[in-house]
């Protein structure tokens, strides 16, 4: 059998380093940084010996905590900084382990909170439909756009070709400005350039008004005319064919 | 009231389905079975009596609480207005319809490998897709878009705010 | 009981998610929303008076009716099912996300010092947290942050009703 067991007892490397220094009723703002280093390593050690996946932010803090000792031990350098002289090596770590701390009490908090369908129960049958008339505008939920996604991931995962799986970031800013025209355009009638870019003149959209225009003309959804040379560029939507 | 019938209504509103006096004496085996068909009794003329906008009421071999059937307009009223899920097909074309336009139906057909005609005529309708124009080849199928309303009940700013795959992937693989 | 309060506790009992006040007027314009508030505080003094199995409790910006507390070991014996428990990772995950709100994932990463793509996935399916927007810096990072089911789930009126959390102020007093 293999030993797969994922040791969920830590949420991470601060979760640990947290229980040491409660096992050990360690002031938290004057860590013994020496003995923690030793029990963290050796509890590291123990984990690889049973062959337990090491997630590699505990690697991390480990280095962090040996560089940290080893400052502690070096004497004050002459000619540093006044400031500098007085920062305690520690102090960075005791922030995150404080800030870190703070959260978990507060998910125990959430947890003890009455639950919906644990602690307490919403009316269990579903409400008889009265049949609707059908006529009112549909009101449309905010829906997540993760759901959005995961949709689509659905469909691209079942396809034999891979789809090009990423948004092209350029494609989608014309999209914008293609559609932002269309819809303008039909509650409009007629539009100028000028009026598309608005005040933001800013590099990127003029570029992309000018790509869309274009790509709308060679689509035939849109006319373009110029009064003259350098005159005003109007847009009128293409008659439907 | 009673820590008994506290808990019997408790049961019966928490219940998916009408709850049988047998189901209540499995989960409250100290109570004789007579005794809870006469609390439940005791609880509908409770509810009769108060008047109030539900009633406990015998349905289908159990009971459940409902709404007072005179209060039905009202009720009507609340869910007419209830916001309109999409459903699975419906949402999956959109996606297509999002990730991929401009684009023509034969396109989406082909990604999702089922005919869209369906689907698309809702997303329409829900004013979340959009015919965009025709596309220059023979037979000039239609390309479709999606809307401004699209952004607005999806909370995007615009469409370079769609989160990509490789984000959802991301995510996902620290799963396991 | 005065035909308007019937209305609303029907009301009240049909709705699937919590009911606003607002969403009550809309229905019964002829009562003005300060009445409708006494009307339901009324209702919820009229429950809690009562002592029975169901309570008008005020959660994610609504009114909704649910089982009392300590009732709920006979509800979970009729449900049988496990109760859906969140894993400490996810608490952990969603306290931060609930308290340092809009935030991107490398924030909460940084703070509990481990990846959270996982326990983030999860809550996202789960529907207590959404994406919200993308942060407008290189890379556009996405932006998180709970939902109207978090406060529903959490049995909190909003966001304020969350404690408060122990300031990190602590540090800067005792290294003075």
């Amino acid at each position: 059998m293999n030993y797969e067991i994922k040791l969920d007892i830590f949420e991470g490397p601060l979760d640990l380093l947290l229980y040491l220094i409660r096992k050990n009723e360690i002031d938290i703002y004057n860590i013994p940084i020496a003995l923690i280093t030793e029990q963290y390593l050796s509890y590291l050690d123990m984990m690889r010996s049973l062959n337990l996946d090491l997630a590699g932010e505990y690697l991390v803090l480990a280095s962090t905590l040996v560089h940290i000792k080893s400052k502690l031990l070096l004497p004050p350098v002459e000619g540093e900084d006044e400031e500098e002289e007085g920062e305690d090596p520690r102090s960075e770590l005791v922030r995150q382990l404080l800030e870190y701390q703070a959260f978990k009490e507060a998910a125990l908090h959430l947890d003890e909170r009455p639950l919906l369908e644990r602690d307490v129960f919403k009316r269990g049958a579903p409400a008889a439909e009265p049949v609707s008339s059908g006529q009112e505008e549909e009101a449309m939920n905010e829906v997540d756009v993760f759901e959005l996604v995961a949709a689509f991931r659905r469909i691209v995962a079942g396809l034999d070709r891979k789809e090009d799986l990423e948004i092209d970031v350029e494609k989608m800013s014309l999209t914008d400005r293609i559609n932002e025209i269309m819809e303008r355009l039909s509650e409009e009638g007629q539009i100028t350039f000028a009026d598309l870019l608005g005040d933001r003149m800013e590099r990127r959209r003029i570029i992309y008004t000018f790509l869309a225009i274009l790509e709308l003309m060679k689509l035939r959804m849109i006319r373009a005319y110029q009064s003259g040379p350098f005159g005003t560029i109007r847009l009128f939507p293409a008659v439907e064919g | 009231m009673e820590q008994k019938i506290a808990i019997i209504e408790a049961l019966l509103f928490a219940s998916e389905t009408p709850l049988a006096a047998e189901r209540i004496t499995e989960i409250l085996p100290d109570i004789e079975r007579t005794e809870i068909v006469s609390l439940l009794r005791g609880l509908m003329r409770e509810y009769e009596v108060r008047g109030g906008g539900i009633s406990l009421q015998e349905v289908a071999g159990g009971f459940q609480f409902r709404t007072r059937t005179d209060l039905a307009p009202w009720i009507r009223k609340l869910k007419a207005g209830r916001p309109a899920m999409l459903s699975p097909a419906a949402l999956e074309t959109l996606a297509v319809v999002a990730y991929r336009q401009p684009l023509v139906k034969s396109e989406i057909d082909r990604i999702r490998g089922v005919d869209a005609s369906g689907a698309l005529k809702g997303l329409l309708e829900k004013k979340l897709v959009r015919i965009v124009g025709r596309k220059d080849v023979p037979g000039k199928p239609i390309i479709y878009g999606t809307t401004r309303k699209f952004l607005e009940v999806f909370n995007l700013k615009d469409l370079s705010e769609l989160p990509t795959l490789r984000e959802l992937k991301d995510l996902q693989e620290q799963q396991e």
